[in-house]
Parts: C-alpha cells; structure tokens; sequence
C-alpha cells in the first residue's frame, strides 16, 4: 500500500527539512575549525554525526507516528529527532549548547531529549532499546494507547541489548517495534566484517516475530513495511523487526576522512541520494507540481534558518547551571 | 503507640511491606526483576506480592539484566514507577551501561524536563561463603558515579522507612540491601536489624545520617553490616570506658558529611568501617571529607577497616580473615591510642 | 552414529561417578546445616548448584574432547568438569575449600579451574561465552589444534554475551560449540516465560552457523550431534550451537524448596533419571553385563570416596593467603 | 645517545610504536578492537599496525565489547598476550562483566594456576565537549576493584614504556589514555605530553609515580592531563615564590603511596588533582593514604580540584566550569595559605 498523498509530501517535506538541517550544520559546525580544524573549538563544538542520505527510513517510519508514540534514537538522530516532530528551534539550540536548547546544554546533539513527543536518544551503541521496550511495557501496563520503536544502526546488532532486547520484548508482548538503519557501516567496519548474517531480518525468527527487510531506501517500501509492524503492534500483536537498506552520504562524523570506503562508493551513492530521487518520483507519479515542491524546499530552509537564528540568537548557560538538574526537581 | 508498632521485622520483609504499601495506593509502582515473583526473590524481598498483585505489576524476567533495567528506565519516563532487582549487585557488569550511563544521567541530559523515579534495589554483602562473584559490596562503585542516589539500611526501620522514600523519589534511587541483615532462616542473620517496625507507612529521608550511638571518644562510621560490628566494638570499648559513637551513613549518595564532620569535631577520631573494597572507596572519602574541611580537630590519625583489595575468596577462613569485624576495629582503636 | 563401546561404557561410568559426586556432596553439604540450615555454616559452605540429571549432556558432549580442547561451564559445573576429566582430588578439595584444592580454597564450586584440561568456570550467566570464543581463535591463530566448548543454561541464551559471542564466533569462523543444557528452569523461571521461542536451536540461524536441537536426555543421541559439530570445528568449519532437552533431578541450590515445579514434575523425572536408563539400556543392547556395570558403579563411589578422603584430610589453607595470587607470580 | 632518541613522539605514536616492536618480538601479542584496523584506532594508537602485522593480527571487531574482552581473555589464558581496545571508557558499562568478574579475578580464582596477559586500552577524558557519555575519566572506578593493574601516562616517553611494560606482565594491565593528550590534529593536544622517546624498547615499571617537579611547599599530586594542569599552576606560583612539587602518579594499581608521603611530609601541604568524579575516588583516596598514614605531616588541610560530581556535560563554558585548570589549582593552594 503505497502511502497517502498528503504522506508523501509530508515525508518529501520531512525529508528535506532534514537535509537542510545537516548542510546548515554542517556549515556551521566548521566555523572556528579552520583552518585549523579542532573538534573542541568552534560554535558547534564536539562530535556530529549527520544523517544525510538516511532520511527514507526516518519518514517512513514516523509517517505512522503520533506525539504520544515513543522512539529512541541514536548517536545520529537528527533526521528522527525531525520526523518525529521534535521542536526545532530547541533542538537547534541544543546543539549549539545554548540556554533555549532542549536541556538547557547540557546534553548536546547525542543527547535530544524533547518529552512532549515522547523522544530521546543516546551515545551508546543499543542503550535506546531497554528504554523503548519499557515504553511499550508501560503502555501496555496503563492501557493507554502507544507504540515505542527503537532506531539503531546495523553496527548494534551485534551489541547485547539487542538480543536481550528484542526477546524481552516478544516474550512480553509489548508494541514495540526495532528498526535497523543498514548504512553497511559501523564507523570504518563493515556489516560484511561484523555480522554472521546478510541481513538482520532473518535474527526476528529468534524471537518468533515477523522480520522485515526492506531494499533500496526506498521511502514509500519503507513507510509500507512500518505501516504494517506499527499496525501489528497497535493492534496487541506485539512487537517487529525492521531493517531497511540506506546509506550514509557523510562521514561517520564530521571529520572523518572515510578512507576505509572502497574507491568509487560515495560518488556511487550521490548518484541514488534519495531526495532528488523522491522529488522525481513525485513528479513522475503527478503527485507534485515542481513548483509545489520548490516552495516545500524553500520553507523548509527558512525554517532551518529560523531555528538557527533561534539558536544562535539564545544566550549560552550559565557555566554554574552545570550543577543543576542531577536529580528531579522537587 | 498501637501493639502493631512493637512489631519487629526482618528487613525482608519491611522492604515488601513498603512496596506492597505503595503499590496499593499508586497504581504506577511495580516490580521487575529475576526470580522476585513467584520465588518471592532470593532474599525474600518481594514474598507475598505476587499473590497479591498478581503476574503483570509483579514481572519475574528473564536473564536480561541490560534489557530489563533498561526498560524500567523507559518505564520511568513514561509516568511509572518501577522497583527493579538486579538479585546480587556483582551483576552489575553485565547491566552497567543501563543503570550509571542512563538510568543516573538521563534527568541530567533532559534538562530536568524527564523524571526517572524507580528504584533499583541489589542485595550486597558476603561472610557465608559465596565466592568472588556473589559476595561484594560494590558501595564505592556506585557512590562514586553521579545521578543515583544510593542507599544501604542497617535495620528493618530504616530499610521500610528509605524504601518508601525512594519509591516516592522522583529521581533513581540504587537501595542496596546486606544479605546478612535479611533476615532469611537459610543464612542467618545479624539480630540488631530485625527491630520494631511500624505498620503505617512513613519515610526515612535520603541523605540523612543516623547516630546509632553516642559517644564522646572516638565516631566510627559505616553502613549495613558494618553498623553492627561497629556497635559490637563500641559496646567492648566501653567496659574500658572508652565511649565510642556509632555513625549509620544510611545513604551514601547524598552523603551525610555535616553529622560526619560534626561528630568527628566532638570525639576528635575517626574509624570508617567498610565491607567494600579498601582502595579508591567509601573509606577514602570518608576519611577525605572529614580532613579536607578541617584538619585540626583530629588528635590522631583517621583509621579504615575496609576489606582488602583482593577478589573475595571462598573458603571461610580466608574470607574472615578479609572481612571487617568487631576485633579489628578494637584493634584500630588500639593504634589510634597508641598514637 | 552410535558411540563406540568403548565410549559407551565411558560415558556410563563418567555418569556414574558425576552422579556420586553429587550424591557425596549433597549429604556431606548438610554436615555442620542441622538442625538450622544456614548456608554458612558446616564442612562445605555456601551456594551449591548440583547436576544429577543433567549427566548425558556432559558426557555425551566430552566423550569428543581430550585435554588440549576447551571447556568453559557454569555455576553448575560438576558434571562437566568430571567429564573433561578435571583433577578429582583437587576440585573436591576446591569444594571443600582446602589449601590443596585446584585453587587452594580461593575459588569454590562456581570457580574450577584446571589449565591441565583447560577447564574453566564462573557464577555469572553467560560469562563464559567470550573466553570459549577466545580460546578458540588462539588455536587458530596459534595454528594449533583445539575445540573450545562453551556449556551454559538455557536461561542464559537471553543473556546479551550469548548473541554476541555467538556471531563473534561466526564472524571469525573458530572452532567454537556452544552447548545449552535446557532444564526448563532458570531458578524459579520456567524456560516458557523468559525465552521467547520455544527452542534456542533456531537461534543459529542469527549467526548462519548449525543449530541442532536433540530431545529426550539422551546421551547417544548428544554424543552424534555434538560429534558432528565438534568434527565440524576441528574441520575448520566454524561454530555451532546445540540446545539439549534434559532436566534437574535437584534444585536450583541446595535449600531451593522448588515451590514453583508443578504438581507432580519432581516424581515424573525421577521415572526417566538418565542413569539407570542407560543402565537397562546397556544391558538390553547387550554392550555390557550386570557384573560389569556394578563393577563401574563400586569403582566410581570409591573414586569419589577416595576424593572426599583427599579433601577431608587436607589442610586449611592459611587464612593470610587470601592476600596472595591476586596478580600473576614473577 | 644516538639521534634517534630525541625524536619527539605524541602518546598515540608512542602506543604504537610500543605494540609494534613487542608484535615483532612476540607472536602471541595482536590487537583487537572497534576500528583499531584500517581505521588506526580513533586516537590514532593502532595507526599503522594493520599494514605491517595484517588482518589476522590487527583485527577490527563488530560492536561486541562483553564479547571480544572476553574472547580477551580466553585468549590471553590460552598462551595468547591480547592487546584490546574499548574505544572510549564510557563504554565499560556493555562489558564491565568481561573486564572486572572475568579478566580482573581469573588469576585469583585460579589459586594463581592461570595467567592473563592482556593490555585494555581506553580513552579517557573530557574537554572538548562531547557530551556525558564520551568524555569520562573514570579512574576511581576502574581502581577501586582487585585484579586489574591500572596506569595512565602522561607523556610519551611514560606511555611507550608503560605499553611495553603492559604487554609483557603476565596480569591483565588497564591503560588509560587520555584524549587531549593523544597528539591528534582533529582534537589539539597539551604540548607538554609530545616529549623525547626512544626508538628502541624499554621499559616504565608499573606502580611507580614520578617526580614531575621538584618542589618543596605543597605536593600536587595528579595523574594524565592533571599534571600539565598541576605544572602550568607550579609555574605560576614559582613567580610568586611558592615551589609546588608535583607528583604524576602514573599507575593507580599499584599505588606508590610511598612516593606521595614522603613527599607530602617534606611539604607539609597537598592538593590531589584529579578529572574523574570528585566523590568515592582517586581524590578522597589520595588523602585518606597520606591522612591515615601520619596526620602530622600536614600544615593544612588537604584540598582537591576534582570534576564535580554530575554528569559531563555538554556546553563549552559548563564543561570548563567542572574540569580542573591551572587557576582551580592556584586558587586551592590560596585556600591552604589562608588555612
Ligand atoms: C557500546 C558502544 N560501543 C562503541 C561505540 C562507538 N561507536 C559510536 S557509533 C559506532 C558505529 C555504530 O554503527 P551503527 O550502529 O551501524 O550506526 P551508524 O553510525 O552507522 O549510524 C561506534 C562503534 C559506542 N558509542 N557505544
Ligand atoms: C548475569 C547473572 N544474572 C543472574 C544470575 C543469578 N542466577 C544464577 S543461576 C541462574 C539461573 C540460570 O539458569 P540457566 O542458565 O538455565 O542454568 P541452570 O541454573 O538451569 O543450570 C540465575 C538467574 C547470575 N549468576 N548472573
Ligand atoms: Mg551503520
Ligand atoms: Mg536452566
């Protein structure tokens, strides 16, 4: 079933609204980093991973999603942070670590957490499935509607929690759902080097639930397949396995010189990068017009630069700040 | 005072009379953890809640640690208040990552805007030889990382009265319960826990230190077990007059460092019983807290009876010979004497 | 295939001689427990798991291995460390907690460990996947040869070290078997509510490696599938991963009131008690005779005899040495 | 002295160089680890490895940290003398079973009848704000438990010495290096850690500290980064008369008491610095061992300048306002002064 109209410019919309959010950090990220390029310095200072060229499975996914929904996130959760409706302008400001971001600064861009929609991410590899899986529980438990879906990439299929995740999981029958973004990298290892498996939906038989594999990072295969697990997991069924093939335009981080890609990879991938692709099919089905689509594209770049200017705009914490908020505020 | 408040319990059961307490009137509250259901937990902590509550808020798990203790996190953030049970805190390796890396920092990298009130409760403690992977304390390992409150009952009171308290925290709280407190027939049990317990419920506050006893002499500070052989020693010391005052830190996380200091400025030294390891520990600090803020009130050298930094051994001898007892804080009394 | 006779009759009387063991020490354990049982006390202090019944398992598995091969066990390890043929004086005096046991007392019965047979144990669930793995690509890269044969329950698949040491395995093509004794039990925790597919053999599939599944306690039928998989190591073929069906005649630990078994459960296993089945099964084979088998069955008790005797008769270790053998001797 | 012994080399090169040559010498030593192949370790210490040793000995890993340590283990017990990384220390929650159940106490559980001859490699450290999962000292708790040696360079010259060292004692030996030391272009570096360092293999004995300046009116006593901190403030208050003698631990299992008494009593005054967690760690250790010892010594109150105890986080100017620094430093020894 291919997804609604009004879906598929939402996730064009989404797509790109994400696209814009890396090329615009990306920029900035760089600002104070040369020429001497120094990841402590600069106005976006640390580690960023981008999540250019991964945009599909965000969109298909979240396509399905409400606010009350639950999704943890990773590392690279920025085009998720997004499709799940995170505010902007305080996520923005999060990452340039300002008193307006989502906690204040104190969390930085692996660590968004935005509790009107039910989102949160993390640094450690798998760390987002127990929390997901314990989302589900407590819906279930309250009886109140929900369903909790994990991103991890293919690196942290082999991580424990995982496993242990995933069986807790179907052996509780919770609405959860585990979706696998294959870049076919894990920072320089690839998933041949990592994983006994081709492809992770045959380890759903593990758990005797459904596995899903999804090629070609295709926005609208992707949004089916979801459709379906999320349905399934609404419906009391439990939970599902979903790993779609994607890719990865950016380095691991911002920085990473990716010479561990074979020769000719990544002009390969610029060549199948799935925005240009998705406005072509749009067109190509009539779903758009080029000039809806130019307007589309151009709102979201106003309203990537309005969270910028949001973010930049906001005054940085006060350095003592750092020692509150440990513990709940009575 | 009604008769039900002469009653004394084991701290095994305190601890399930406060979950079940809370349980009856919080919807949110439940239970997960290995074998805390049916089995009623290895340490009897969670006897009689299954039958009361039934499988789904009393949820025996798999052997699942990182997914579990995970979930009960997810389920903290989502308006529940989970009581979880890693059955002996020497698993913690296997479960780490869940419990200091994002059950303790997640209120921090929200922002605040998360609450994560559950409560993770461990049994620690060894002396009935269990070996070196079923008999550690591990206090200083989860004292010293940030986001987790951390408390350790000496008595069945205290463990009602803090359980209680940390149920209704709105932030983690790790209660670490001595297996030799418990109360269970199979291993017997250190007499002074099992003390009058009120059937109401009430609180005992997170941070707060207790005297045990008074004294002008000497403090000796310690946790769980650790109160007892300190309360053993004192009453020896004081058939020679030597009047020692007894410190029950209760919590580790905040710790009590102004009832520390204060009683150290009155007695002038200082004795920090631990059954953790001795290096890079609760002893350390303790001792630490008190010299940094103001050296001069001590008229000798602090002292710790600590276990020593060795893998705990199995057999009895061995064992004892590591573990901190009444003898060996005499005996640390004695070298302060001696000056 | 069928065992040899030769083997048969080795796994008969290793059988024998675990079950003894464990006889000897159940009673011995309560020796210093009566009239109040506390686990502290008496000649054999602390935790003890047992293994009567799950005896095929071992020995249908090391009837494979000499002692160059690998064994790493559990918490319940008796039988397998019989079976792998662990220096009997030695681990009884372990037991016991005696300066002449295999790690003069520091150990216990969670912690065997005979570098002679490269036999290792440990009281933590699944810890012993990883150093199987281990051990295993050092013969590899050693160019040496050797199997290395990880035991663990079938509470313990659910465990993340298991997910991970079993792809890491695959990965890196060792050789490498991974045995679950599935007694149904992980504690109180019947396999059904903690796994959440009814056998772990399909769980080979996440790795692509062989999963076998062999019913009924049947130590013929485990000594042919664990020979397969073993030869397939020692090929070079890389690893697999058989679950066995088999049971505990005891409880979890010793004082374990088994208040979660069924009606009933206790008395039907004793009915299929693998030993005297192999027993009648032998005879009526006509691989041995009545006359033979008792001899076995008189010289696996006064083996076990002789044991205890050693461990009994040994000193204490002195209680000073506890500081000792923390870190390696110059 | 040949030329070649005053190249100056960074930490990550000096790690490097040191598992290279002990790879030429010893077959039974390889690499394991995220990224340690093609990558060069993300802190550039395998860098170079996979072209001369090969796949089979520089081996990447899948994200299986309880695995591969373990696999660690198992193969360092079989005759193997494993080198493996864990790419940042936060991580040590996914695997702290393998590092401290497992690796730490199999010689122990062993009677001694076992060796484990691994190096685990770790990042250390904040700074350069990325966030409180990736920027953690973790000293205290890697110390505070039995079996594990424990070392933590502050220069090159240190760090191949101590590498070597590692490799070739028969117990399993933490090595933790700290980020803004490593010499990576992409991270800056503390200058004062790229020093002279010999082509040729030698050893750093495991357990002693280092005089890193002479002093005579307070002892700072640090470790990894800490010490540039502590020889940055010694240059200051040298201006101002006041000699600070420091003290770089180097290894914190076994710790070389020794060395920080006998220099805290010719100085009568001490300041531990120290970027893990203020509370139940390296801090508090450092001053219980030099208190307990002989209160006498001291002419003031110990003080510390130790990372606050909340999670790191990530915002520039937070960040700075937690970490130790020169002027943290400086301000502590005015405190001392004041009394
Ligand atoms: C437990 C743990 N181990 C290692 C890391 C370091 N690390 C960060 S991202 C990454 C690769 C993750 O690969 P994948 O899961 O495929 O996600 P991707 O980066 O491709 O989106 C690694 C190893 C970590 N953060 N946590
Ligand atoms: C990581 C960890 N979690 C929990 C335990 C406590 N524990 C000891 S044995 C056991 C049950 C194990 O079940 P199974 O693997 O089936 O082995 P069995 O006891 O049936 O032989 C548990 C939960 C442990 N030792 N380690
Ligand atoms: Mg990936
Ligand atoms: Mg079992």
């Amino acid at each position: 079933m291919q997804p609604s109209l009004e879906q598929k410019l939402w996730m064009y919309e989404t797509m790109v609204l994400s696209r814009r959010c890396e090329e615009q950090i990306a920029k900035i990220y760089m600002e104070g980093k040369t020429p001497v390029f120094n990841m402590a310095n600069g106005t976006i200072p640390g580690e960023m991973h981008l999540s250019d060229g991964q945009e599909p499975v965000a969109v298909g996914v979240c396509a399905h999603l409400d606010a009350e929904d639950i999704v943890t996130a990773t590392h690279r959760p920025h085009h998720q942070a997004i499709a799940k409706g995170v505010d902007l302008d305080r996520m923005m400001a999060e990452i340039f670590g300002k008193a307006t971001g989502l906690s204040g600064g104190r969390g930085g861009h692996m660590h968004l957490f935005d509790p009107a929609v039910n989102f949160a991410c993390s640094g450690i590899i798998g760390q987002g499935l127990g929390p997901a899986v314990g989302a589900a529980l407590s819906r279930k438990m309250q009886g109140k509607p929900g369903v909790a879906v994990a991103f991890i990439g293919e690196g942290a299929t082999n991580q424990g929690a995982f496993h242990e995740a995933l069986n807790l999981a179907a052996v509780w029958n919770v609405p959860f759902v585990c979706v696998v973004e294959d870049n076919a990298w894990g920072i320089s290892v690839s998933k041949a080097a990592s994983t006994s498996v081709p492809r992770n939906d045959v380890r759903a038989a593990s758990y005797g639930i459904p596995g899903h594999y999804v090629e070609g990072n295709d926005p609208y295969r992707i949004h089916e397949v979801a459709g379906e697990a999320i349905a399934r997991a609404r419906a009391g069924k439990g939970p599902s396995l979903i790993e779609v093939e994607t890719f990865r335009l950016a380095g691991h981080f911002m920085g990473d010189a990716e010479g561990y890609r074979p020769e000719g990879e990544k002009d390969a991938l610029f060549e199948i990068d799935p925005i240009p692709r998705m406005r072509q099919r749009l067109l190509d089905d009539g779903d758009a017009s080029d000039e809806q689509l130019s307007n589309i594209e151009k709102k979201a770049e106003e309203r990537i630069e309005q969270a910028i200017r949001f973010a930049r705009e906001s005054d940085e914490p006060r350095p003592e700040d750092a020692l509150t908020a440990v513990f709940a505020q009575a | 005072m009604t008769q039900s408040n002469n009653r004394k319990l084991t701290i095994a059961r305190a601890m399930a009379e406060s979950v079940a307490q809370e349980m009856r009137t919080d919807d949110r509250v439940f239970v997960m953890g290995e074998d805390i259901g049916e089995l009623g937990g290895v340490y009897g902590n969670t006897r009689g809640l299954l039958e009361e509550f039934g499988k789904e808020r009393i949820r025996d798990t798999p052997i699942s640690e990182t997914a579990f203790i995970g979930a009960a996190v997810g389920a903290a953030q989502d308006g529940m208040r989970p009581v979880v049970e890693l059955m002996f805190v020497d698993f913690f390796g296997v479960c780490f990552d869940a419990i200091y890396n994002l059950m303790a920092k997640n209120i921090y990298f929200s922002g605040g805007s998360l609450k994560v009130p559950m409560v993770l409760m461990t049994s620690t403690g060894g002396g009935y030889s269990d070996g070196g992977q079923h008999s550690q304390c591990l206090y200083g390992t989860f004292a010293h990382l940030p986001g987790m409150k951390v408390v350790a009952p000496s008595n069945a009171y205290d463990a009602k009265g803090l359980m209680t308290a940390a149920i209704r925290d709105d932030s983690p709280v790790v209660f670490m319960y001595h297996k030799r407190l418990q109360g269970m027939g199979w291993l017997g049990t250190e007499p002074g826990a099992t003390v009058k317990t009120p059937e109401e419920s009430y609180t005992v506050e997170i941070g707060k230190a207790a005297i045990a006893r008074k004294g002008s002499d000497v403090t000796i500070v310690s946790l769980g077990l650790g109160v007892h052989h300190a309360l053993k020693a004192a009453e020896k010391l004081s058939e020679e007059g030597v009047e020692a005052e007894v410190v029950d830190l209760r919590s580790l996380v905040p710790l009590d460092r102004d009832t520390i200091r204060e009683s150290v400025a009155r007695t002038g030294r200082l004795i920090v019983v631990d059954e953790d390891y001795h290096s890079f520990g609760v002893s350390g600090e303790i001792i630490a807290s008190v010299t940094e803020h103001d050296i001069s009130v001590l008229k000798a050298a602090p002292r710790r009876v600590a276990f020593p930094d060795v893998p705990i051994p199995f057999e009895r001898g061995m064992e004892q010979f590591c573990l901190p007892n009444a003898d060996k804080i005499i005996a640390a009394y004695r070298e302060i004497e001696a000056g």
